[in-house]
């Protein structure tokens, strides 16, 4: 097993930007990526959903969305106890941690492909309903019932946001087309994911070290708890995964989800919602930090974890 | 026929908010365009998780004018980036104004 | 047979557009993807036109550009029978009418391909014909012998529109080279056909939803005929397809473009040369309500009539 | 074997921009389609390399990139004692011609594909040790050791630029992840590669046509230049490939490079080093000129020629 | 030195006619922007069927700016979106305009 | 509160340099649209090998608005596609400028 060339492609990038380099992708192209990574992981999830048992999964939603609350409070627990931050500051970053990363789950997806560990089809789903209920919370934990746009202003940013609808719109068109009829979709949905993934990994190098810079700004309490939370987060993540009897697999899946933050859906509501909040310090912890410890440390790291104890009746 | 030109330095995040904003103080159009730039809170710089800035101008009577660079001082000023500025201009045949 | 998934991403658009969800493709995803369904089609009937005998071929050419002046005139004269509207807009709309969109013949080619129904190889060079004529006769409907920008700059305009120089470059390639040296083409413009297309129509859904606004603005009469007009071009292009003895599936292309509506070509030549027209109106009855109604209704619509009632001589 | 049909599309492209045709790719799709090409190059080169003895390379890429700073030296020496430019302006076309174009690489390498010639897997690395080393000699000929913006500001243009880095970049990725965990990228990077070197071409003869004013405004010297000055490379570039015992598709790569001139790295760094050299001069050369002459008539008469006088030996 | 900086926010199609206009009129040059925004004639977005706005300036005599101001007002008001107003600049060092 | 507004019309090349000139000169902030045009160095449009033009502005100070364009002018005139020129501006809740 080779190293899997998708994560080079990030390094590459972090290199780039570290070093300054004339490279950068225009923004209209990372958009392309990232709704190509969404629709793809949808629709893949939809095609296996069709062959699913629904009733049986929609349960193991609800408690997987309630995870992502959870997380969201230890989060907000833990900062609080420091002392080092405001309220605001406090709740927006809890609303990062507790929401997920679409990157992360496309790069543990890659990850288990490479590996041929088999995962629960219906994966896709959980990114759905863990993207907003923390966020709801980041919101409450600092307004209480008054976020500055309104709460219908607020469900619009986060129900209405690009990452649920793609990934939500694909679910829906895989699983009512069917796998023969996406059939002729698979050579730029599927087909090509992994070195649309390549791309779009590139991309959030550059990110990544352009971040970089805000970590001198906000010091190093702010650099601990983008590398320790998701450790927490992953063993929040594998006793869910462990309570749902998840496949090996899947637990890697749930495990890398519950140990991202967002950096899509948040901070955009987050900025309306409660603006008192420096974006800076949730971002720079998300993607300079958090990101690329999960792609490059993270998931291999979390599935040698799992396979060592995870029950081999999971699954 | 002399009017105020009111711009609007901001970030893109309000740009549906600014509108609505302009519009209910009655005046009779706006101008956006992208830009980017660097000022107290820092260099903001197209970005994938935050857009760059908008530039927003709305040429309209003086008074409105600062009626409206009012309302967005009060309700933005502090916790966004944002810059106010008023100059001068003539505007031709703008009876519509 | 299930749902061709194509469709499914356009009523996606429709949905994300209505409920004002945040997303949209960048300008420049969308010239990409039109970039490269006007080179696959022109492409791929290049490639079929090199197995053709073009000398039986090019006079059903020059009956068909009659038939899309022909439906402008239809267009017009009913337009303005009803005195609803001046002359310019009567016009324009009738230019509209009488080009076609590439759109609708792109979803049209997909739904054959999808039911396996064969059709005429050569049939992008319809799109070609069928595109300018209609347009001059609108510009001169109104202006007479004197457009706005000039001969010279409304030939410019139109026939070395986008739409018009990359179907005929496509086209030209596919004859010059041959299957064989186009094969390393395939991957990107033939076997990506489909996922470009439904990545297309999700734009083109959520243009659909924004221009929904006009309709209220314009009122029932636009209303109607967006859909009524399209119903009297599919018999007009059914009679043509039947007079020329095309194929079933060759009837259905055929159909599909007489009930479609410009949007790129029609619109960017009539605002220069006919400015008093209002853009909104054409815009509104071709994006809002014509084109939806033939990717969505329409084309499966046209091949159950003809498969019905078109004899089996055809083609 | 029929014609090649990407450089059909670099005619297209060079036509539609004659005739002022609206047609263009924006400006992200041009950086993507760089990005992309760079990265396949990069990426096949690395998996190539990773079969190779790179002790044994070494040394042939320390003699090619001497060739680039023989050739750039030639260039310059030729330019002034024509005694028709000043000395700012032939240091500049010198370094542009010392230089390579990688958009040439890439077309050399689908025609060699396409005929079934093969060649050195490893010749993406040229295209990187080529890129730089006729800039720096470019700027030392007119400012001696004071570049405008410093040779540490100077190297960062060079070096960091987006062509070292990516090609650079993916020769690393291909060669740590090795051929089988690259197999997951190549529908993006390998299946796709004519479709996106196809498209390429498109925007290129667009530039092309674009440029072509550029000659009536610079004359008959620098059109008689920009066709000449090529053979001359190609020339040395062949006695170098003989030198180094390349392959008969080997030596039509190099002769190819050696051919081309750079329309990346060089003006960007030219215009920053050596303000005073008018931009429009070498652009209109490398352009408007050499790089429609290499990609419809050189590429074909170097494999040619080499095909007839090159040792059989060589390889 | 004093010059007027004349700007004309109007719609995409209209860029070539516009420089051919500015071009005639012997302006020795011309900035162009993208924009978008609303008016009398409506909120004008970036769409795939038509382009958004464009705002040009142009830095030239007060007598010119008039002049273009009067040509384009005169052939495009009534058809187009358009808006036209001056600003008084100081240009430093604009021996050229 | 009346302040200067220096506007730079460049090629997009020199951003960087320029962007540091302005905030050694001291000035708090600054903003950037790109823009393309022509002018004494013919046209300049967004192609493959050169960037189009950028469109910069700085709020500050009538003296520094002078610093700056002395130096730029300096430094760049000769060989680069540039225009500068200065305006008044009416800052709103200027303190920080
Ligand atoms: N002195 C200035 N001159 C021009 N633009 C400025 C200036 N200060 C700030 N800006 C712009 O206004 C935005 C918001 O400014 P600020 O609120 O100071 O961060 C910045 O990102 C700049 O684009
Ligand atoms: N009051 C205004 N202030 C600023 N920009 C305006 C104003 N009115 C119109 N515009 C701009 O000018 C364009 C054309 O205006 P109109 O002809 O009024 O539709 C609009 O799309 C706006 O971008
Ligand atoms: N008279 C003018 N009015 C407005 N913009 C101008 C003018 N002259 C030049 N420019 C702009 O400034 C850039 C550089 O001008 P130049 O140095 O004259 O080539 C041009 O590309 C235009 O964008
Ligand atoms: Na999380
Ligand atoms: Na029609
Ligand atoms: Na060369």
């Amino acid at each position: 097993m080779g190293i899997d060339p998708v994560i080079l492609f990030f390094i590459l990038g972090v290199v780039a930007g570290a070093v300054k380099a004339d490279l950068h992708l225009p923004k209209a192209v990372y958009e392309l990526l990232t709704v190509l990574l969404l629709l793809s992981i949808g629709l893949k999830g939809g095609v296996e959903l069709a062959d699913s048992d629904l009733l049986r999964i929609l349960p193991s939603l609800g408690v997987i969305a309630l995870k992502g609350v959870v997380l969201g409070l230890i989060a907000f627990g833990l900062l609080r106890l420091s002392r080092k931050l405001p309220r605001a500051d406090a709740a927006s970053i809890a609303a990062h941690y507790g929401s997920v990363s679409v990157g992360t789950f496309a790069v543990a997806m890659a990850y288990l492909e490479h590996q041929g560990i088999p995962f629960e089809g219906h994966a896709a789903a959980w990114v759905v309903v863990l993207e907003i209920p923390a966020i709801l919370l980041g919101v409450l934990l600092v307004r209480g019932l008054r976020p500055s746009i309104g709460w219908a202003g607020l469900s619009r940013e986060v129900f209405l946001g690009k990452g649920v609808v793609l990934l939500l719109g694909g679910l829906l068109i895989g699983l009512l087309a069917g796998p023969v009829a996406v059939e002729p979709l698979e050579p730029l949905f599927f087909d090509a994911f992994r070195g649309v993934l390549a791309l779009f990994l590139l991309e959030m190098g550059l990110v990544a070290a352009s971040r970089a810079g805000g970590l001198r700004e906000h010091g190093l309490f702010i650099a601990f708890f983008g590398i320790a939370f998701p450790l927490i987060g992953a063993v929040v993540g594998g006793l869910v995964a462990w309570m749902l009897g998840l496949s090996l697999g899947g637990a890697v899946l749930l495990v890398s989800l519950s140990a991202s933050a967002s950096y899509i859906a948040a901070p955009a509501a987050m900025r309306l919602s409660v603006p008192e909040a420096n974006p800076s310090l949730s971002l720079t912890a998300s993607l300079a930090l958090t990101f690329p410890f999960n792609v490059v440390i993270g998931v291999p790291l979390y599935h040698h974890t799992l396979a060592a104890i995870y029950p081999v009746t999971g699954g | 026929m002399h009017r105020k030109l009111l711009t609007v330095i901001t970030e893109e995040a309000l740009e549906r908010p600014l509108i609505k904003i302009i519009n209910e103080a009655g005046a009779r159009g706006y101008t956006v365009t992208e830009a980017w730039g660097s000022g107290r809170r820092g260099a903001r710089a197209a970005g994938i998780e935050q857009g760059a800035n908008i530039r927003v101008e709305v040429i309209c009577e003086e008074d409105m004018a600062w009626q409206i660079a009012e309302i967005l001082h009060q309700r933005y000023f502090k916790d966004f980036a944002m810059v106010l500025y008023l100059s001068d201009v003539q505007v031709i045949r703008g009876e519509k104004f």
